[in-house]
């Protein structure tokens, strides 16, 4: 640098120096500071409880339940998706999965979950699985539980990267990890650190995608074949229960559970 | 940056002290030459360097002003002289006049030689006028208007001031900071593909010098307003009479001396 | 204990009040940011901006809460030092510029804003992970590399020759957190590598992935060593950019006879960086292309340039949008002093000859004369040829013309400094006729084959010098004894 | 030799003479009928190196030879004089030894004289045909002049011996002999200066007034320089003749009567020197007056950097002529006193070369020029005329100083007011130093008219004034001062010599380069804004070109100089007249 | 002492090869060429004659001896970049047509002379410079494109400019 680039005396930078010596200067600042940092010394350990009030283990006994039925208003045409890559592995086309519906219209896929509840039973030391199969993950929805492990999977012989992200609309998300598996059999396990509905994707293979629930409490269920879930072991009181379908959308219900009962949940999804 | 040319001077200057106390001219005459060469050098530090040629034409002078000054008197030119004789006819010189006289020399007379002889091409220098010649009048999509005087009519208005502010940051950041930087620095994404590089706003060499119709003109005619020494064919600056209104121009440029902390020149 | 903290609080109200302005808002972090990022990230931090049309890569969105540049493994968030570094360096190949003018603390104030737009995000723990030291580079460990590109599958969106034309990286649904489509990197162009092109730095990306692109993390997929390798053999791929104001064309007996010849490699190169052309409407402010290699060599009867750059996704103007194209263009006249015709299509009075190549045509030039931008005619007669070719994300173009002109051609004199430019086309970037990536004026000169006097006078003088000091040897050692 | 009589020697010259310009005609006159007839423009081309550069060559070295038979008779004709008043054999014998070379001169001046008048004619018809139309009275008079010239030349020669008793009427002869010799210098700057400020004639190049024509703006100013310069060159080659003779002396009174040669006829050269810049002054106000185009085309267009390398010629001479005194204080009983003021001297020498040879606009390289621009901000401020003129006026002291030292280093005043003496020396060598400087800084805040026109006069004005009151002052010093020796004449080192020599060589270099700038303010033209030269050269060659052909006629001339020195030393061996009185 | 005269010539062409050498290597080397006559075709389009005129003034012409480009301290003559504007000031304040005004600055410089300036320029239609009818209109359009209206073209200026030549040519009679 040439000398008189070198700015001897930096204008800008001694107009704020001084401006701060001003402040620190006047009484009432040096007071303010203080007692501000005898308040945060007290609140400190007011703010770490804060932190950890999130879900608090109890011994649950005589829990209600919440029980039910989920539904389709009609048959729903699964579609098929096209397959332009590595074709030898993941075939022409496949179906997408995403419409699993019985011949009683009961849907399969469907994730209710008990939303915000503060204490429970312990959550289940249950890792969730995904597992890039054909060109598939599978399986297609999971519920997962914050503080377990994800263990992901690769049992093509082809590249996958396995990305989850929490689902922010509009084919917008918030990565949460996103992972490579270059090669057969490959498993990485993660910790489930971020609670919420996730979108599971391979970048390499844009089609596939599964969707797991990162659940808090161990409240949160899958529909089976037949629609039916169960979640059980809650304190008596009232609830928010979400339920969700990748393709029909999301309602949730307002339920009371009771002690020792088992309240009926059931849904009617109409395609729009 | 290492200033390696002070180092350079410094150690001529030893080396000259030295030999004048040994009383050995011709050490003096070498280590002054290097104190020179390394303070011509060095003056990069402090001012554009020398050019290749000033110095070259310095140093032969002092080549030759030194030899003559060593051989004034009888007994120095002696001393002076007695080195190289030493090393052309000495018999426990033989390995240095090995180096010296019968490789080094000639080789560095053969290289310099070749240096000089090799063909070389410079391609032309396009000057760069920064700050060109305005005209007395301009047509601004159709209204003429006299450059000389022209004045901000929104300036008037400092009840909107800050309005009008922020509506030029607009335009500059849909027309302007690909070239003139996000910083108004003149270093935009898209600077490096042309020549002459973007003019920078900060610092006082640019805006700050000029009063706003200056500006004014500069923005609405662009490359095509150039005087031809300017060399308008090399501009990438468009004419933004194409893209903006005379209001938005003039806002454009209350934020540029805005945001620089440049006032414009109102004499 | 509630009672006594409520009691506290009370009593410190206007300390609070004091502290809550510093804790969450951080009025200094704003005010900068309000100042110099709002324009491109928003006011709001949402990328709701004045540039976010005028920009690519557009800027980016804070309250996503994904940050691809960071020092953290998949799923967390950057650390404040990783957002500082943005801010220090900036991200190379985008508007993001390095901020050198604001000091530490303004630098921290800015983080902190930032920060506040994305609370869920930066409440959860970030911790860097550990870069060891790197090994030596190495022949072997680069090869290993090379076969860890393969293994790991970096082909399948980077390509084979690391240019980001990897079949899998051109899915049409290939898309970041946001939603915009994003293409992979090009490593040959270190220069715009945006988490930057150092080997430490390919390290980190490859280790934890840039978070909200598919780009992923193989920091629990592969061992630190192949990842080492995997960054030697990346870094070996960076091109060197030679950029310059003229290119030296050198004679050759015979031209290459393929665009793709390896021959070619041998000669020298200059680079053109490019823009968007801004000056007339339709001005493109998103070009793809940044760089355009060009190299020259000629014979006694005919001069060849060729032309290199990447396009990681050709596109031949099949699929309706416009075909990939090169152009060059000389001044039709001689030119005389340093006055050129207008660097873009030239001028009324002094018209430009152009020779334009299509990816849709790939052995034809279309020769026109233009004067100005509305004014181009195409010539009736052009005796310039082209030759091209497409090898893993690199198109090479030459064109070849005879040395003697006819009217309204160049004239390439040897000896003499060529005046030309460049304008460059990405059709799936939607760019033709006038929108397009465009170079300013650089010379090509044919440089006339060196002198015998360059291989005579040197060593003549050395002799003759040689000679002297043998002279005056023999001398001081007749006077010495005599 | 000895034996010749005068009137032997003049029919000598005179048959020379008429030979010579009887081949010139006949050639003239059986070229014109051999050679094809001109090209349509009135051309012919001279073979292989082309017309103008063997007109160059051939105009250049009949003009350097001119100049030396018209400046050495000066020079030699006062040497003569002042040994008739002062009684010194030893001037006599400068003069007689300087006779006999212009004498000899004569010759080789008439024969380049004569194929420049076939040469010219024949390759350039039509521009001589206006040439005599215009100026044709004159060519004849010149020829007239010349016979006068001869005779009285070779009468001065032949009769010297003879008229030992009548020196007066001698030297009378002598003064004869310049006043035809700047007869002769005034009619062929008149045609040079119709050249170049054609008058007197209308716009179609028809005569109106033939007193007009000869009368231009430059006729002279032109001679004024070139007689000045004239005198300076010949005395140079006197010096050169002397360290010629020096070197090649075998015995130590030839070499101490050759130093004192050399020292002499030096010391005239460059005193005659400093009244150079007032002349080309005068040249240049009158170009300016007759056309302002010209005059800023040669001042700071097309020729600003030929004023660089004359900056460097003079550098060179002035260093050349401090190193010779610096080295004269060798052989001063005394001398040894002053080395200590040299340093300082030398310093000043060494800034001030190095403000003179700084370029104003610098040829750079590319990154340079992105650098700085085309000026340097610090150099380009040294670059200007306001630090050039500076520079030179203290160094033109530096070396008046070196000179006063080498004078009053073998003496030491006796007067009573010694110490107030020499602080009054010191006064003035301070004193105008620093007003010279002031003057020198506050040029850079005037506009160039003032400073042309007014404040470089006074810098010259301070100079002049300063150097003669030292002069007077240290003639007042040491009058009647004790001598603490005698100088030893010819206790010089050989190197000395070259220092005269170099000076010598540098100054024909610089008259060869002033030419080309003068003939260069012509540009395009044959005669300007008349006669245009439309021939192939009519373009204005470079400078490396017009360098290259200049020292290339340099060479050539030293090489004739050197064979009539050889000459001489033959004659004089033969018949040993005029040699060292052994 | 034959050796004394080898080395003295020796050095004689030694300091000749050294100028030769400055000369060569330390000068910048360029030609002046000799001007090329321009031809100016009758009915010739504007700006094409402002490029004629502008080639002239910075060649044939010679007028950057004299003339800047821009307005400078210590100028000898009035600056290019804002002459067409200071013409049309001029032909106001003297009543005449700008046309004949800007002809008669050409050709009959010394009638008028601008305030600060000295009376210097030489009558450029003469020798030496020489300009043609046509190189003149060019010219003077070049001149009134800097800062005025062009209302000069060839050859309806014609007439206008040899008006003035010949009042030029009467003045040199009668003067």
């Amino acid at each position: 640098m040439a000398i008189w680039e070198l700015r001897w005396f930096d204008f800008q930078a001694a107009t704020v120096y001084v401006k701060y010596i001003k402040v620190l200067l006047k009484e009432e600042t040096v007071k303010k500071v203080f007692l501000g940092a005898l308040v945060i010394m007290l609140l400190l350990p007011a703010m770490v409880f804060a932190e950890v009030k999130a879900y608090e283990v109890v011994d649950v006994k005589d829990g209600g339940s919440i029980k039910g039925k989920i539904k389709s208003s009609g048959p729903v045409k699964d579609p098929v998706l096209e397959i332009k890559k590595d074709e030898n592995v993941c075939g022409k086309s496949a179906p997408a999965n995403m419409y699993i519906i019985s011949g009683a219209n009961e849907v399969k896929n469907v994730i209710v979950a008990v939303e915000d509840v503060a204490k429970g039973k312990a959550i289940p030391k249950t890792d969730t699985v995904i597992d890039n199969q054909k060109c598939e993950f599978v399986p297609i929805v999971a519920v997962a539980y914050v503080g377990d492990k994800y263990i992901i999977k690769n049992s093509d012989p082809i590249f996958h990267n396995t990305s989850l992200g929490i689902l922010l609309g509009e084919g917008k998300k918030r990565t949460v990890y996103n992972l490579a598996l270059p090669n057969k059999d490959q498993v990485i396990e993660k910790p489930v650190k971020v609670a919420g509905l996730q979108i599971v994707q391979c970048d390499a293979h844009a089609w596939m995608r599964a969707f797991v629930y990162a659940s808090k409490s161990p409240y949160a269920a899958v529909t089976n074949d037949k629609g039916d879930f169960e979640i059980k072991d809650l304190l008596p009181g009232k609830y928010k229960v979400k339920i969700w379908h990748e393709g029909f959308g999301e309602t949730i219900k307002d339920v009371e559970v009771k002690a020792g009962q088992a309240t009926a949940l059931d849904h009617t999804f109409t395609k729009k | 940056m290492l200033k390696i040319y002070p180092i350079i001077a410094v150690i001529g200057l030893f080396l000259s002290i030295v030999a004048v106390l040994r009383k050995s001219p011709f050490f003096n005459f070498a280590g002054l030459l290097i104190f020179i060469y390394g303070l011509l050098k060095s003056a990069e530090y402090i001012m554009p360097a020398l050019p290749a040629q000033v110095i070259l034409m310095y140093m032969a002078m002092c080549v030759f002003s030194l030899f003559i000054y060593f051989s004034i008197q009888e007994e120095t030119f002696k001393a002076f002289l007695e080195p190289m004789r030493a090393v052309l006819a000495d018999d426990n010189k033989k390995f240095l006049r090995l180096i010296i006289v019968f490789a080094a020399l000639p080789l560095f007379a053969g290289y310099l030689t070749y240096v000089k002889v090799k063909p070389t091409y410079n391609p032309p220098v396009s000057a760069r006028i920064v700050h060109p010649e305005p005209p007395s009048q301009m047509d601004f999509k159709g209204k003429t208007m006299n450059v000389l005087g022209l004045e901000n009519p929104l300036r008037k208005d400092t009840a909107n001031f800050a309005k009008y502010v922020e509506e030029g940051k607009k335009i500059y950041y849909q027309n302007c900071f690909f070239c003139h930087g996000d910083d108004l620095d003149g270093k935009g994404h898209m600077a490096d593909a042309f020549n002459p590089v973007p003019l920078p706003f900060r610092g006082t060499d640019t805006i700050a010098q000029l009063p706003e119709s200056f500006v004014f003109w500069r923005v609405s005619k662009g490359w095509r307003g150039l005087p031809a020494g300017s060399g308008p064919w090399n501009s990438a600056m468009p004419s933004f009479e194409d893209f903006l209104t005379e209001e938005e121009v003039w806002k454009v440029i209350m934020f540029i001396y805005e945001s620089t902390g440049n006032k414009p020149r109102s004499w | 204990m509630r009672i006594l903290i409520a009691v506290l609080l009370a009593m410190c109200f206007p300390v609070l009040g004091y502290g809550a302005e510093n804790a969450a808002g951080n009025p200094e972090g704003k005010k900068i940011y309000d100042g110099w990022c709002a324009q491109c990230h928003g006011y709001k931090g949402d990328a709701d901006s004045f540039t976010k049309d005028v920009s690519l890569p557009k800027p980016r969105d804070f309250t996503f809460g994904s940050f691809k540049f960071r020092s953290t493994p998949s799923g967390d968030p950057p650390t404040s030092e990783d957002l500082t570094k943005v801010i220090r360096n900036g991200n190379p190949g985008t508007s993001m510029p390095p901020w050198s003018r604001f000091s530490d603390a303004e630098v921290k104030a800015i983080v902190e804003h930032v920060k506040s737009f994305a609370p869920d995000t930066f409440a959860m723990e970030a911790k860097p992970i550990k870069i060891g030291t790197p090994p030596k580079a190495s022949k072997e460990l680069i090869e290993k590399g090379k076969a860890e590109f393969k293994a790991a599958k970096c082909v399948d969106c980077h390509g084979n020759a690391g240019r980001g034309n990897g079949e899998k990286g051109w899915q049409d649904d290939f898309k970041t957190d946001w939603g915009y489509g994003i293409a992979p990197a090009d490593y040959t162009h270190g220069w715009e590598l945006r988490n930057g092109s150092s080997l430490e730095d390919i390290y980190r990306t490859i280790s934890v992935g840039l978070s909200g692109t598919p780009m992923t993390s193989y920091m629990d997929s592969l061992s630190d060593d192949k990842r080492w390798a995997l960054a030697h053999f990346i870094k070996s791929l960076q091109l060197t950019r030679q950029l310059g104001l003229a290119l030296k064309v050198k004679k050759t007996d015979n031209l290459p006879s393929k665009p793709n010849d390896p021959a070619w490699e041998k000669v020298d190169y200059m680079d053109l960086p490019i823009g968007g052309q801004l000056m007339f409407d339709t001005r493109d402010f998103t070009p793809v292309i940044t760089n355009v290699r060009v190299r020259g060599l000629y014979t006694t009867k005919e001069l060849a340039i060729l032309l290199q750059w990447t396009d990681k996704k050709p596109n031949d103007g099949s699929d309706g949008k416009p075909t990939d194209s090169i152009r060059i263009q000389f001044p039709v006249k001689k030119h005389e002093a340093t006055e050129l015709p207008y660097f873009f299509m030239g001028t009324n009075k002094a018209p430009v000859n152009l020779w334009q190549w299509k990816a849709s045509d790939m052995d034809k030039v279309f020769a026109s004369v233009a004067k100005g931008h509305e004014n181009v005619e195409p010539m009736e007669k052009s005796d310039a040829t082209a030759m091209a070719s497409y090898d893993d994300g690199l198109y090479s173009v030459v064109f070849k013309k005879e040395l003697k002109s006819a009217k309204d051609d160049p004239v390439f004199e040897i000896g003499k400094f060529i005046p030309f430019s460049i304008t460059a086309y990405d059709g799936r970037n939607g760019e033709e006729n006038i929108r397009g990536a465009i170079s300013a004026w650089y010379y090509l000169m044919m440089e006339p084959p060196t002198p015998l006097k360059v291989y005579v006078f040197p060593p003549v003088i050395s002799l003759g010098v040689l000679i002297v000091g043998i002279g005056l040897h023999k001398k001081l050692r007749k006077n010495k004894r005599g | 030799m000895s034996d010749v009589s005068v009137k032997k020697g003049l029919a000598k010259g005179l048959i020379k003479l008429t030979v010579l310009l009887g081949i010139g005609f006949i050639f003239l006159l059986l070229l014109g009928k051999i050679l094809p007839a001109p090209t349509e423009d009135g051309y012919r081309l001279f073979p292989v190196i082309g017309s103008r550069v063997w007109v160059w060559i051939i105009a250049q070295l009949h003009l350097n030879f001119a100049a030396f038979v018209l400046g050495v008779p000066i020079f030699a004709v006062s040497m003569e004089y002042l040994s008739w008043r002062r009684k010194d054999d030893r001037l006599d014998r400068i003069a007689y030894d300087f006779t006999k070379l212009f004498t000899l001169a004569y010759t080789i001046t008439a024969s380049i004289g004569t194929v420049l008048l076939i040469s010219l004619p024949l390759l350039y018809p039509k521009f001589i045909d206006h040439m005599m139309r215009i100026l044709g009275p004159t060519w004849w008079l010149y020829i007239a002049f010349m016979y006068v010239e001869v005779i009285v030349c070779y009468y001065y020669y032949y009769s010297w011996h003879k008229m030992k008793d009548k020196k007066g009427a001698h030297v009378a002869i002598g003064g004869l002999l310049n006043i035809m010799g700047t007869i002769m210098l005034l009619i062929t700057s008149a045609w040079v200066g119709y050249m170049t400020t054609p008058g007197g004639v209308s716009e179609t190049g028809e005569l109106v007034n033939r007193w007009q024509a000869v009368k231009t703006f430059m006729w002279i100013p032109l001679s004024l320089h070139r007689l000045v310069a004239n005198v300076v060159f010949g005395a140079g080659i006197a010096a050169a003749y002397a360290a010629y003779r020096f070197i090649a002396s075998e015995t130590d009174e030839d070499r101490a009567y050759y130093d004192w040669m050399g020292y002499t006829s030096a010391m005239i050269s460059i005193g005659f020197s400093l009244l150079l810049p007032g002349v080309g002054y005068l040249l240049g106000v009158e170009i300016y007056s007759f056309n302002e185009q010209m005059g800023i085309q040669l001042m700071g267009g097309f020729f600003a950097w030929l004023w660089v390398m004359q900056a460097i010629l003079i550098g060179a001479i002035l260093m050349f002529v401090n190193y010779y005194l610096w080295i004269s204080l060798n052989k001063m009983p005394g001398g040894e006193r002053y080395f200590k003021y040299v340093k300082f001297l030398f310093i000043i020498m060494l800034l001030g070369y190095a403000v003179w040879l700084t370029p104003h606009s610098v040829a750079l390289s590319l990154d340079e020029a992105r650098k700085m621009g085309t000026y340097h901000p610090v150099l380009g401020n040294l670059g200007v005329m306001a630090a050039k003129n500076t520079a030179v006026v203290i160094t033109y002291l530096a070396t008046f100083l070196s000179f006063a030292i080498f004078k009053m280093s073998n003496k030491e005043s006796v007067v009573s007011w010694v110490k107030l003496g020499n602080a009054l020396r010191g006064l003035i060598v301070v004193g105008s130093s620093v007003i010279m400087l002031a003057i020198g800084v506050y040029s850079y805040m005037v506009t160039s008219s003032v400073r042309v026109k007014v404040l470089s006069p006074i810098q010259f004005g301070i100079f002049f004034l300063a150097i003669i009151a030292l002069f007077i002052l240290d003639a007042k010093m040491f009058k009647g001062a004790k001598i603490i020796g005698e100088p030893r004449w010819g206790k010089m080192p050989e190197r000395s010599q070259y220092a005269l020599i170099g000076i010598t060589v540098t100054f024909t270099w610089l008259m060869g380069m002033m030419g080309y700038m003068r003939s260069g303010g012509r540009q395009y033209w044959h005669v300007y804004g008349i006669m245009k030269d439309t021939s192939v050269d009519a373009f204005l060659p470079t400078h490396g070109y017009a360098a290259v052909i200049t020292s290339i006629v340099t060479v050539i001339f030293y090489a004739l100089m050197g064979f009539l020195f050889y000459g001489i030393m033959k004659l004089e061996k033969k018949g040993g007249q005029g040699g060292a009185k052994a | 002492m034959k050796g004394g005269a080898i080395k003295l010539f020796l050095v004689v062409v030694g300091i000749n090869i050294f100028f030769a050498y400055i000369g060569l290597y330390f000068l910048p080397q360029s030609q002046s060429l000799p001007p090329k006559t321009i031809k100016i075709e009758k009915g010739i389009p504007q700006d094409e004659l402002i490029a004629v005129g502008e080639s002239i003034i910075f060649g044939k012409g010679q007028c950057m001896v004299c003339h800047p480009m821009k307005p400078e301290t210590g100028m000898r003559a009035p600056a290019i970049a804002t002459i067409g504007a200071e013409m049309v000031k001029s032909a106001k304040e003297r009543n005449m047509p700008v046309e004949a005004y800007v002809f008669e600055a050409l050709v009959n410089p010394s009638s008028y002379i601008q305030k600060g300036f000295e009376n210097m320029m030489p009558p450029v239609h003469k020798p030496p410079t020489s300009l043609t009818e046509g190189e003149l209109i060019a010219v003077s359009a070049f001149l009134q494109s800097k800062g005025s209206n062009i209302t000069i073209n060839y050859p309806d200026s014609v007439p206008v400019l040899q008006e003035e030549i010949t009042k030029e040519a009467k003045k040199g009679g009668s003067g």
